[in-house]
C-alpha cells in the first residue's frame, strides 16, 4: 500500500514538474517574446526590450524557469504586470471561491449523476433511458453559455428567484453563499451530468451483466438488496475516478460560467489575465489548476485503493 | 415414477438480434427425478448454458421463451410473481458455473456472501457466520476461519469453486445446477472438484443437472445424459448406454472424434465430423444434423425426427438402428508420419531459465530445462496452469529472451535468445501455432492478406510464384480459394486454426510450436485439425513441440513427452513409457486425473494442497507440498536428482524409478487410496 | 458446406451498418450534421442575403416572410448569418480534432506498443496536459501566439491530442499482448508495419467513436472561445459570437437575436453525440 | 416681449469686456440660450446671476435642479465597468476608476448634467483681461475624510501634481501648454491664481469635473491612493474590493447638504450585457453608462427610466497622414465621403446621438461654427477623389480598434462603406486596455496603427480634442497630422474667451479640417443613464460620473 502511494505520489510530482514545463513555455518561450506580446506588434522595439528586462527575460531560459518556479514553490507567484503588486493573494482567493462553487456543483451532481446512471441502467434501452442518456450527453457539449444565458433569463430576470450575480454581500453566511451559487452551479451540473451519469450508466450495465450480480439474484435476494450491496458497491468504484478527472475543468474551466455569473474564481481570474497578457496571473493561475488537479486525482486514486480490495491486493503483492 | 424435481416440456428459447428472433432451443423434453444427476452435453452453440438460465429464470435481456413450460418442484417457473421466484431461488435451486472467479463478488469477503446465504433464509445473524463456516468445512476447505476473511480474488480457482459450490449447498436446494462447474480449471483441480461434487451427492440428496462439453466428465458424474445438438435433444438414456452404445449418429461421430485410450497417430488418423453447426436461428426444414451425417437421405433433410423411445433412451432420429455402422469418415490408407528414425538432433535446448522481475520480487518460472528435438518429431509439453510450458515455448520462438547462462542451439548453432538478433532462416525455421486463432489472426486483414505476408516475409515469394504457393497452401491445409477474402470473424473456429497453421507453414519451418492448438476448439472440431497436423508432419517432416493440458490429446501427437511442474521438467521420456510409467509422482497424478469415457478408471491420485507459486516455491522438490507419495524430510530439503529409469526416460525424483513402479504397480491394484487421503491433512495446511 | 456458416457470419458485418441505420439516434444525428455540413459548403449559396450586409435602418427587425429569423442590431439577416456561421466552426472543430485524432493516435500507438522510458514521460506529459482544462491550454496559446483560426486549430488538435492519446494507448496495450503481434514479429516485421498495419486497422473503430466525441468537445470549445473573445472575431457570423454579443437581447424582447445561433449551436452538438453514441453502440454489439 | 433695460444694466455693472459680450449676444439673439448659460458659467458668471440676466432679458430663467422626491436612507446599487489598473488620482484614464474617484473626491467646479459649469470647491471663479490668469476662491469648511480643512496649498499641491511631468499623470493630456508645474499660486488661504501659459478661454472647464483627474487632494497625499481614499466628498469609501465592486457610506462631516442615500454600492462588471441583465433582475438600480446600440433593450423597457444627456463623446477614426495609403488628404476625404452619417445617428446610435462633421467641434459646443456645410455620404465623389489620388483600385489597410461599446459594429459599418470604393479592411479587434497600451507612439496600437478607432468621453469644452489629438505635438495625435496652419488656428481658438470669435475660429478650424480630413468624426453620442422606475434624484454627468448624493427611491 504504502509502495503504491509513494509511485502514486512520485507520479504526480513528475506530472507537475512536467506541467510547470509547459505553462512555462507556453506562457514566457512560446510567444517568443513577452514584451512584444504585451506591447503589441506595432510598438517600438525599445520600449519591448525594456519591458523585457523589466520581466528578467533577458536571462537564459534555464535561469529563467529556475527562478521562477524556486519562488513559486516558496508561495511567491510573481508581480501582476496590471497591478504591479504580487499575483499570490489574488490566486488564493479567487481558488478559495473556485472550491466553493465546485464543492456545491459537487454536492448536486455527484447525487443527481449517479441516480441518473443508476436509473438508466436499471432501464437500459427503454425511454427513460434514452432520456437520461441522450440528454445527459447533449447537456454535457452544451456550451455553459447557452445553457447559463437560458437560466439567467428564466430564474434571474424573468421569475428573480436567484441572483444572477454570484457575488454575495460581504459577509454573508454559507447559507446566503450558497443562494448565490446555485445558479452558477446549474450549468456545470448540467455539463457533469451527462458525463458522470453515462459512466455510472456503464459500470452499472457491466456489473448488472456480471456473474457476481448473477450469483447474488439467483441466491433468492432481493433486488433491492442485489443492487445495494452487489452491483452499487462494484459499479461506483470507476466513477470516483471519473469525477476527480473532472476538478481541473471546475476549478478552472469555468470561464464562461464565471464571467457570464461574474464569480471571483480561477476561471475568470485567468480569462482577465489572459485579456490583460497579465502573464504572470495567467502562468500562476494555470499552474494552481494543474496542482488542484494532481492533489484531486491522488485523492481519488488513493480513495480508489482504498476501496477497492483488488489495488491492495496486487500492490501487496507487488 | 415418482414426481420429477425438474421437468422441462418442449421447451423453446430464442434470443433477439436485430430484427430476428434466433431460436437457441427447441422443444427441449426433459424429466429430472429426485436425487438424480442429469448430465447435458453438447458442444458450443448448442444451447446448454441456456437451458441451464431458462429454469432460474434468468436469461439474458434480448432472451425469450417462445414455448414450452420449466416445472421445478411442482412450480410452474414461468407463472411465477416476483416474490415467488425470488423464494424459489433461495430455497429450492441453486446454480454453480464456470469460472468461479467471475461468479463471486469481487469487493465483498468471502464470509459475507457465504452468509448472505443464509440471511436470505432467516437464519437469525449470530447463526450466519458458524453456519458459513460449517459450510466450507463440508466443502473440505481446510482453514475455513481465514478463508470467510478474504476476498474471492485473494484465493485460488479451485478454492473459488469450493466456495461457490458451499454458497449453492447452503440453502439445502432440491436441484442443483452445476453449469460447465470445471471447464478452465486445471486437471487436477477439476477432478477435485469433480470428486467433492461426487463426494457430496450422497449428503445432500439433491437433484443435479449438470452441463458439460466433456463427454468424460458427464460420464463420470451422471446417472443420465442428454446429448444437445443445435438447441435439440437428439438423444437421451442412462449414461452407460449413451457413451458405451450410442444410438444417435451425432453422439457415435462425436465419441470417435476422441483419441481413445492409447491411441496415436501412428494407429492412423482421427475421425472427425464434417460440416458445421447449423448456426442459431436457423430454419430447420430437416434433421439438425442432416448436412453431416453420411446416413442422411431424403427423408432426413424433408422431415424433421421426433424423438423416439428405443428401448430406455430416447433419440431423435428416423434410423436409429444405424448409427452403430456409420461409415468411417476417414479411408484407410491416409499418409501418417513415419517415426522419426535417424537421430538427428533439431533443436537443443541447454539449462534454460527465465526470471521475471528482480531483486526480492523475482519470479523464476522456468528454471533449468534442458531438452531436444529430432527431425520429424512431436514433443509433448504437458502441465498445468503456471507450469511454464508457454514461456519456455516464447524462450523457443525468441518471443521472451531467456536468462542468461541457457542456450538453445538449432543444427547445432547457438540461436539468439532475443528475436530481433536471430537471421531470417532462424526467424523462420520455428514458428508457432498458437491456442486461439481469434487473438492469433489479424481481424481485419483478410485471410488472403494473413496468408500471403507470411509466404512473402518468411518464404520470400513474390509475384505469380507467391499467388501459385498461396493457392499451394491453402489447399494443403484443406482450406477453399472462397476463404481467401474473408476476414477470421467470418470464419469459424476450426477455419481459423487453418488459417493459423498455413501462416506457419508459410516459410517451411523445421520446429513448429502448438501451443494448446485445439483447446478452444470443440472436440469434433479439433480431431481434424490433429489430423491436419499429423498429414503437415509427414508431408514436410517438420518438428513439433506440442504443448497441451489434455493428455489424451498429446499422446495421440507425441513422441516423447516432457512433464513441466513449477517451471521444471520432472519427468520426459518417450511417449508409451511416460503413459506406462513408472512415473514422477506429479506425472501419476495427472495421468489418473484425467477422466476417461471408458470407465476402466484407475484409482485417483489425489493431489491436495494448492499449487503453490513460482514467486514462493517449495523448498527442496517444488513438488513435495503437494506431493502423495512424499517420504519425508529429504523432499523438503534437497533437489531430488534426475536419474535415468529407462534409455532416454528420465524421472525427477528422490524415489528410485524401481520403487515408483512398484507402488504405481499396487494403486492401479486399487490398494492406494487410503495412503492418498493419509497424505492429505499433513499438506493441507500448508494451503 | 461453409454457405450457412459464410453468410451467417457476414451478414455480422452488414449487422454494423444495420444497426447504424437502424438506431434512430445515429441517422437524427447524421441528418443534423449533414445539414450543417452543407450549409459550410454552400453556406453562401443558399441565403438569400449577404450575412455581412448591414441594413441599420431595419435592424432588430422581428422574424418575417422577408427575414425568416429577424435581423441582428445592425440590420443584418440572421437566417443567412446562422446558415453560414456554421463555417468557420465546422472548418476549425473538425480540422482541429483530425489533428487530435492524428497526433493523438501516434502517440498512444507509440507508447503503447513500446511502453518503457518513453511511455512514463509521455503519459505524464499527457496528464500534465489533461491537468489544464482545454479551453485555458487555448487561452494560453492564443494570448501567446495570438489570435487566428491557425492557432486556434493547433492549440485545439495539440490539447485534445493526450486524451485521445490515453484512449488509443490504452486499446493499443491490450492489443499488443493478442497473439498476431507476436506472428508478426516471428515474421521480423519491424515496428512500424506492426504498429500502422497490424494494430492500427483493429483499433480504428474505438478511435472513430473518440474521433466523434472530441469533434463534439472541440466545438464546445471554439464556440466558448469565441464567446468570451478569444476565437473568431467579428464580423464572422460566428455563432457563440453573436451569442455573446447579443444575449442580453432577449430580456429586451428580442429573442429572435440569440435563440437561433443558440438552437444552431444546440443542435450541432447534439447533432454529434447522437452520431458518437450510435456508432458507439453499433461498434459495440 | 419685454425687456427690464436698467435691470440688466445694473447687472453688466463690474463684468469683463467678454461677459458683456456674451450678454449682448444673447441679447441681440446671436447666441441661444443654452450657448448663453453655458459660456456664462464658464466666465465664471454664477447660474442665480445668469438667472437674473435671463429674467432680465425676458428669455427664461436658468434650469434648476430640483432635490427630488427621494426616501433617504436608501442603498443605491450602480452597475459600471471594473478599474482597468490601480486606482490612482494622478494616473487614472479609464472611466470605472474615475467613477471611483468622483465618489469620493471633489472638483474645483462641476460640468454638470445640463452642461453648465457650476461652483463645487470652489464657489467663484474669474479672469484677467486676457484670459491668462484665472483667480478662483475657494470654499471654506471642507474637510478632508482625512479630518483637515482644505485650503489653497491643498489646491495648489494638486495642480503641481497633475501639471509635472514627472508625475506622467493622465491630466497632462489637459494641461500640457496649458498649465505648468508651479503656474498654480495661492494668493491667500481660500483664493488661488492659475497663471497660464498663455490665454484660455475655457480654462474652468480644464479644473472640473471634465478633468477627471483633478480631484484636490491634500498636499500632504503620500501617494498609494487605494490605502486611504482621501477626499472631500458627500461619501467614504467602505470598501472596496478589486474586479469585484465598492461601496460608499454618507460622509457625516460633508460641508455641503448630507448625502440623501446611505449608502451606495457599485457592482463592477466586464461587459454591458450582463449589466443589462443584473438591471433587469433588479439586482442593480442603475447603468451609469447604457450603450444605445447593446442597450436597445432598455431603450423600450417601461420599467426602465434612460435619462439622456448630449455630449461631445464621440469614437473617432483616425488615419494617419503620413502613413503610405493614406498620405494623400484625397484618400482620406474619400473615405469620409464613405461613411452614412444619418445611418450611423438612426442605426447606430438609435438616434441618442447627433451627426458629426469630420471635427471635434461638435454641435453641442456653443462655439461650433453652424454654417459650415455638412458633409454627406457620396460614394461617386468619394471614387473620382481615390482617382485622382491615383488609388482607383483601392489598397488593403488594417482597422485597428478596440473591443469597446458600438465601436466593433461601427468599424464593420466601415468596412463595409469604404467596399465601394475598393479598400479593403482588415479588422483587428483588441482588448481595450491592449489597445491603448502605454497610450505613447511605440507602445500602443492605437497610436501606432494606420487606421483605428478610439474613444473619447465627454469635454465640457473641446479644447483638449483640438489640441491633444490634433495638434502636431499632440500626446495623442495617433493621425500624426503636421499641420502648422492648424496647430495656430487651434492655439488661437484656446486664447479666445469671447463666444463670437471663438465660433469665427471654429469655422475656420472646421473647414481646414474638411479638406485634411486626419480624423473621421462620424457622430457624437448622448450619455445614456438607465435607472429603474423608482430610482429618483440621480444627477449624471456627460463626463461619466455619477453625483448620487441626491438620489433616492420614490
Amino acid at each position: 500500500m504504502s509502495r503504491f502511494l509513494g509511485r502514486r505520489f512520485a507520479f504526480s510530482l513528475t506530472t507537475l514538474f512536467l506541467l510547470s514545463l509547459l505553462v512555462f513555455f507556453v506562457g514566457q518561450v512560446l510567444p517568443g517574446n513577452v514584451g512584444r506580446t504585451i506591447l503589441g506588434p506595432l510598438a517600438d522595439q525599445e520600449a519591448v526590450d525594456a519591458l523585457n528586462r523589466q520581466f528578467g527575460l533577458d536571462r537564459p531560459i534555464v535561469e529563467q524557469y529556475g527562478t521562477w518556479i524556486w519562488h513559486f514553490l516558496q508561495g511567491d507567484m510573481g508581480q501582476s504586470y496590471i497591478y504591479g503588486v504580487p499575483v499570490a493573494p489574488f490566486i488564493v482567493q479567487a481558488l478559495g471561491n473556485s472550491l466553493k462553487l465546485a464543492l456545491v456543483a459537487f454536492m448536486l451532481v455527484v447525487p443527481l449523476g449517479i441516480l441518473g446512471g443508476v436509473l438508466a441502467a436499471l432501464n437500459a434501452d427503454r425511454p427513460i433511458d434514452r432520456v437520461i442518456s441522450m440528454g445527459g450527453l447533449s447537456a454535457t457539449v452544451m456550451p455553459e453559455f447557452v445553457s447559463g444565458v437560458v437560466l439567467i433569463m428564466i430564474f434571474g430576470v424573468w421569475l428573480r428567484w436567484l441572483p444572477i450575480s454570484a457575488a454575495w454581500p460581504e459577509g454573508a453566511g454559507p447559507l446566503t453563499q450558497l443562494y448565490y451559487v446555485i445558479l452558477p452551479a446549474i450549468p456545470l451540473v448540467l455539463v457533469l451530468f451527462g458525463y458522470i451519469a453515462r459512466m455510472t450508466r456503464a459500470s452499472m450495465i457491466e456489473a448488472l451483466d456480471s456473474d457476481y450480480t448473477r450469483t447474488a439474484v439467483l441466491k433468492g435476494l432481493t433486488w433491492r438488496r442485489v443492487i445495494w450491496r452487489h452491483v452499487l458497491r462494484n459499479a461506483l468504484l470507476p466513477t470516483i475516478t471519473v469525477i476527480a478527472s473532472q476538478t481541473g475543468y471546475l476549478i478552472g474551466g469555468l470561464i464562461v460560467v464565471e464571467t457570464l455569473f461574474r464569480y471571483q474564481g480561477i476561471g475568470s481570474l485567468i480569462f482577465r489575465a489572459a485579456k490583460a497578457k497579465d502573464f504572470a496571473m495567467l502562468e500562476a493561475g494555470v499552474l494552481i489548476i494543474g496542482i488542484t488537479y494532481a492533489v484531486a486525482t491522488l485523492l481519488a486514486d488513493i480513495l480508489y485503493s482504498i476501496l477497492n480490495p483488488r489495488i491492495q491486493m496486487e500492490t501487496a503483492n507487488d | 415414477m415418482t414426481k420429477p424435481t425438474l421437468s422441462l416440456d418442449r421447451l423453446s428459447v430464442g434470443y433477439r438480434s436485430g430484427e430476428r428472433e434466433h431460436a437457441v432451443v427447441r422443444d427441449v423434453s426433459l424429466q429430472i427425478a429426485p436425487g438424480e444427476a442429469y448430465g447435458l452435453v453438447g458442444e458450443s452453440g448448442c444451447g446448454k448454458s441456456t437451458v441451464a438460465l431458462t429454469v432460474v429464470r434468468y436469461l439474458p435481456r434480448n432472451g425469450k421463451i417462445t414455448g414450452g413450460s420449466v416445472n421445478l418442484d411442482g412450480a410452474d417457473v414461468m407463472q411465477l410473481g416476483p416474490e415467488a421466484l425470488r423464494s424459489l431461488r433461495a430455497k429450492k435451486v441453486s446454480m454453480v458455473y464456470q469460472d468461479p472467479g467471475k461468479a463471486l463478488n469481487p469487493s465483498l469477503k468471502v464470509g459475507r456472501q457465504l452468509a448472505e446465504v443464509f440471511e436470505v433464509m432467516g437464519v437469525p445473524p449470530a447463526e450466519r457466520e458458524p453456519r458459513a463456516v460449517e459450510m466450507l468445512k463440508k466443502v473440505r476447505i481446510a482453514d475455513p476461519d481465514s478463508v470467510m476473511q478474504r476476498y474471492p480474488h485473494q484465493l485460488s480457482g479451485g478454492m473459488q469453486q469450493r466456495v461457490a459450490i458451499a454458497m449453492a449447498l447452503a440453502n439445502d436446494p432440491t436441484m442443483l445446477i452445476l453449469d460447465e462447474p470445471t471447464t478452465g480449471l486445471d486437471v487436477t483441480v477439476e477432478a477435485e472438484v469433480l470428486d467433492l461434487v461426487a463426494d457430496l451427492r450422497n449428503e445432500i440428496g439433491a437433484s443435479i443437472l449438470f452441463i458439460s462439453h466433456n463427454l468424460a466428465v458427464v460420464a463420470k458424474m451422471c446417472d443420465r445424459v442428454g446429448v444437445l445438438y443445435a438447441g435439440m435433444l437428439v438423444e437421451e438414456g442412462p449414461a452407460r448406454d449413451i457413451f458405451g452404445s450410442p444410438s444417435h449418429p451425432y453422439t457415435v461421430a462425436l465419441l470417435r472424434c476422441m483419441p481413445h485410450a492409447g491411441q496415436t497417430k501412428t494407429h492412423g488418423l482421427l475421425e472427425s465430423i464434417p460440416g458445421f453447426l447449423p448456426p442459431p436461428g436457423a430454419q430447420l426444414s430437416g434433421c439438425p444434423f442432416v448436412k453431416r451425417c453420411p446416413l442422411a437421405d431424403g427423408r432426413c433433410r424433408a422431415e424433421i425426427p421426433e424423438l423416439q423411445d428405443c428401448g430406455g433412451r430416447l433419440v431423435r432420429c428416423h434410423y436409429p438402428d444405424r448409427a452403430a455402422n456409420l461409415p468411417p469418415s476417414i479411408e484407410a490408407g491416409d499418409v501418417l508420419p513415419k517415426p522419426p528414425s535417424e537421430a538427428a538432433q533439431i533443436l537443443r535446448v541447454s539449462n534454460l531459465s527465465k526470471t521475471y522481475g528482480q531483486g526480492n520480487h523475482a519470479i523464476r518460472v522456468v528454471t533449468d530445462v534442458s531438452l531436444s528435438l529430432q527431425a520429424g518429431e512431436t514433443l509433448g509439453l504437458v502441465g498445468e496452469s503456471g507450469s511454464g510450458k508457454t514461456t519456455l515455448a516464447r524462450m523457443l520462438l525468441g518471443l521472451v529472451p531467456p536468462d542468461p547462462g541457457g542456450s538453445i542451439e538449432l543444427d547445432g548453432r547457438p540461436l539468439a535468445g532475443s528475436l530481433e538478433r536471430r537471421r531470417e532462416d532462424e526467424v523462420k525455421a520455428v514458428q508457432i501455432v498458437f491456442q486461439n486463432p481469434d487473438s492469433a489472426l489479424n481481424r481485419s486483414h483478410s485471410v488472403a492478406r494473413i496468408i500471403g505476408r507470411a509466404l512473402r516475409r518468411l518464404g520470400g515469394f513474390r509475384g505469380t510464384d507467391l499467388a501459385k504457393r498461396l493457392d499451394n497452401l491453402v489447399e494443403a491445409v484443406r482450406l477453399s480459394p472462397r476463404h481467401l477474402t474473408l476476414r477470421p470473424r467470418q470464419l469459424s473456429g476450426g477455419l481459423k486454426q487453418r488459417v493459423a497453421i498455413a501462416r506457419s507453414f508459410a516459410g517451411d519451418p523445421r520446429v513448429v510450436v502448438c501451443d494448446e492448438p485445439t483447446s478452444a476448439l470443440d472436440v469434433s472440431v479439433q480431431a481434424a485439425i490433429l489430423n491436419l497436423l499429423t498429414e503437415l508432419q509427414a508431408a514436410r517432416a517438420v518438428s513439433y513441440v506440442f504443448i497441451s493440458h489434455d493428455l489424451g490429446v498429446v499422446r495421440y501427437l507425441s513422441d516423447r513427452i516432457a512433464v513441466l511442474y513449477l517451471g521444471r521438467v520432472m519427468e520426459m521420456g518417450p511417449s508409451e513409457r511416460v503413459f506406462g510409467g513408472p512415473n514422477h509422482p506429479y506425472t501419476e497424478a495427472l495421468l489418473s486425473a484425467v477422466p476417461s469415457i471408458g470407465g476402466t478408471q484407475t484409482n485417483r491420485i489425489r493431489l491436495t494442497g494448492e499449487s503453490p507459486s513460482a514467486a514462493n516455491p517449495p523448498p527442496g522438490c517444488v513438488f513435495q507440498s503437494r506431493c502423495p507419495r512424499k517420504i519425508g524430510g529429504i523432499c523438503e530439503v534437497s533437489e531430488p536428482p534426475v536419474t535415468e529409469a529407462e534409455p532416454g526416460h528420465f524421472i525427477r525424483c528422490h524415489i528410485s524409478a524401481k520403487d515408483l513402479m512398484r507402488i504405481q504397480l499396487q494403486n492401479k491394484g486399487g490398494a492406494s487410496t487410503r495412503r492418498s487421503v493419509q497424505s492429505a491433512p499433513s499438506v493441507a495446511t500448508l494451503s | 458446406m461453409t454457405d450457412v456458416d459464410a453468410s451467417h457470419r457476414q451478414r455480422r458485418i452488414h449487422e454494423v451498418f444495420a444497426a447504424l441505420f437502424v438506431s434512430g439516434s445515429f441517422v437524427t444525428g447524421m441528418t443534423i450534421v449533414l445539414f450543417w455540413a452543407l450549409c459550410t459548403v454552400l453556406g453562401r449559396h443558399l441565403v438569400p442575403y449577404d450575412p455581412l450586409a448591414d441594413d441599420i435602418l431595419n435592424a432588430l427587425a422581428p422574424p418575417s416572410a422577408e427575414h425568416w429569423f429577424g435581423t441582428d442590431q445592425l440590420g443584418r439577416d440572421i437566417f443567412s448569418r446562422v446558415i453560414v456561421g456554421s463555417r468557420d466552426i465546422l472548418t476549425v472543430a473538425p480540422l482541429a480534432t483530425i489533428l487530435a485524432t492524428g497526433v493523438g493516435t501516434v502517440l498512444g500507438l507509440l507508447t503503447g506498443y513500446f511502453r518503457g522510458v518513453v511511455d512514463d514521460v509521455v503519459s505524464r506529459f499527457n496528464e500534465a496536459m489533461m491537468a489544464m482544462p482545454s479551453v485555458i491550454v487555448a487561452l494560453l496559446a492564443i494570448v501567446a501566439l495570438g489570435t487566428s483560426e491557425t492557432t486556434v486549430i493547433i492549440v485545439i488538435g495539440l490539447s485534445f491530442a493526450p486524451v485521445i492519446a490515453r484512449t488509443v494507448r490504452s486499446t493499443v496495450l491490450a492489443e499488443r499482448e493478442l497473439d498476431y503481434i507476436a506472428a508478426a514479429k516471428l515474421r521480423h516485421e519491424n515496428s512500424m508495419h506492426i504498429m500502422f498495419v497490424e494494430i492500427l486497422p483493429n483499433i480504428l473503430p474505438p478511435i472513430l467513436v473518440e474521433f466523434t466525441v472530441r469533434l463534439g468537445y472541440a466545438i464546445f470549445a471554439v464556440a466558448t472561445l469565441s464567446f468570451i473573445g478569444f476565437g473568431l472575431q467579428p464580423p464572422s457570423p460566428d455563432w457563440g459570437l453573436s451569442i455573446s454579443t447579443n444575449y442580453s437581447m432577449i430580456s429586451g424582447g428580442y429573442w429572435w437575436a440569440v435563440v437561433f445561433d443558440a438552437l444552431a449551436i444546440a443542435s450541432l452538438v447534439i447533432g454529434i453525440n447522437l452520431v458518437a453514441d450510435g456508432l458507439q453502440g453499433a461498434l459495440n454489439d | 416681449m419685454t425687456r427690464n433695460a436698467s435691470w440688466l444694466d445694473n447687472l453688466r455693472a463690474g463684468l469683463t469686456p467678454p461677459e458683456n459680450h456674451l450678454i449682448d449676444g444673447y441679447v441681440d439673439g446671436r447666441v441661444s440660450r443654452r450657448e448663453f448659460l453655458r459660456h456664462g458659467s464658464l466666465l465664471g458668471l454664477s447660474l442665480p446671476f445668469l438667472g437674473r440676466v435671463g429674467l432680465a432679458t425676458g428669455l427664461g430663467a436658468a434650469p434648476s435642479v430640483a432635490r427630488a422626491a427621494g426616501q433617504p436612507g436608501a442603498t443605491i446599487r450602480v452597475a459600471c465597468t471594473a478599474p482597468e489598473a490601480e486606482i490612482d488620482p494622478v494616473l487614472v484614464g479609464d472611466y470605472g476608476a474615475f467613477l471611483m474617484l468622483q465618489q469620493v473626491g471633489e472638483f474645483l467646479c462641476v460640468d454638470g448634467p445640463d452642461l453648465l459649469l457650476r461652483p463645487s470647491l470652489a464657489t467663484s471663479w474669474k479672469s484677467n483681461e486676457d484670459g491668462s490668469v484665472w483667480t478662483f476662491t475657494l470654499r471654506k469648511g471642507v474637510k478632508f475624510h482625512s479630518g483637515g480643512e482644505m485650503r489653497a496649498d491643498d489646491v495648489v499641491a494638486t495642480m503641481d501634481r497633475l501639471a509635472d511631468p514627472k508625475n506622467s499623470s493622465n491630466a497632462l493630456s489637459v494641461f500640457k501648454g496649458i498649465l505648468q508645474s508651479g503656474a498654480t499660486r495661492k494668493v491667500d488661504d481660500y483664493t488661488v491664481e492659475f497663471h497660464l501659459n498663455g490665454p484660455n478661454g475655457n480654462f474652468p472647464y480644464l479644473v472640473s469635473s471634465d478633468n477627471y483627474n483633478a480631484i484636490i487632494l491634500p498636499a500632504s497625499y503620500p501617494g498609494h491612493y487605494e490605502t486611504a481614499w482621501d477626499g472631500t466628498g458627500p461619501f467614504r469609501l467602505h470598501k472596496y474590493t478589486r474586479n469585484v465592486g465598492a461601496s460608499f457610506i454618507r460622509n457625516e462631516e460633508y460641508w455641503g447638504r448630507k448625502s440623501l442615500p446611505a449608502r451606495t454600492e457599485f457592482t463592477f462588471f466586464a461587459d454591458i450585457q450582463p449589466q443589462i441583465l443584473a438591471l433587469q433582475a433588479g439586482e442593480v438600480d442603475i447603468i451609469n453608462k447604457l450603450p444605445a446600440l447593446a442597450g436597445v433593450a432598455l431603450l423600450n423597457d417601461p420599467s426602465v427610466n434612460v435619462m439622456t444627456i448630449k455630449s461631445s463623446a464621440h469614437q473617432p477614426v483616425h488615419m494617419q497622414c503620413d502613413s503610405e495609403v493614406f498620405k494623400d488628404p484625397r484618400v482620406r476625404q474619400a473615405v469620409s465621403l464613405c461613411l452614412d452619417r444619418e445611418k450611423l445617428k438612426t442605426g447606430l446610435m438609435k438616434d441618442r446621438a447627433i451627426i458629426g462633421n469630420d471635427s471635434p467641434l461638435a454641435s453641442v459646443y456653443p462655439s461650433a461654427d453652424p454654417s459650415v456645410p455638412q458633409r454627406k455620404q457620396d460614394i461617386r465623389k468619394a471614387r473620382e477623389l481615390m482617382k485622382a489620388a491615383g488609388k482607383e483600385n483601392g489598397f488593403q489597410v488594417a482597422l485597428t480598434t478596440e473591443q469597446y461599446l458600438e465601436i466593433p459594429a461601427y468599424a464593420q459599418l466601415i468596412q463595409r462603406w469604404v467596399k465601394e470604393i475598393g479598400i479593403d479592411l482588415t479588422l483587428d479587434i483588441m482588448d481595450r486596455n491592449v489597445f491603448y497600451g502605454d497610450a505613447v507612439r511605440g507602445k500602443s496600437p492605437w497610436r501606432d496603427s494606420v487606421m483605428g478607432i478610439a474613444d473619447f468621453g465627454h469635454r465640457g469644452v473641446p479644447n483638449v480634442f483640438l489640441t491633444a489629438i490634433l495638434t502636431s505635438d499632440g500626446s495623442w495625435n495617433s493621425a500624426n497630422l503636421q499641420n502648422r496652419e492648424y496647430d495656430a488656428l487651434a492655439k488661437s481658438y484656446i486664447g479666445t474667451l469671447d463666444l463670437e470669435s471663438q465660433r469665427q475660429v471654429a469655422g475656420q478650424i472646421q473647414r481646414l479640417l474638411l479638406e485634411e480630413t486626419p480624423v473621421l468624426y462620424g457622430y457624437f453620442f448622448d450619455h445614456l443613464t438607465a435607472m429603474a422606475k423608482h430610482i429618483v434624484g440621480v444627477q449624471p454627468t456627460a463626463m461619466g460620473q455619477l453625483f448620487l448624493q441626491e438620489a433616492g427611491k420614490a
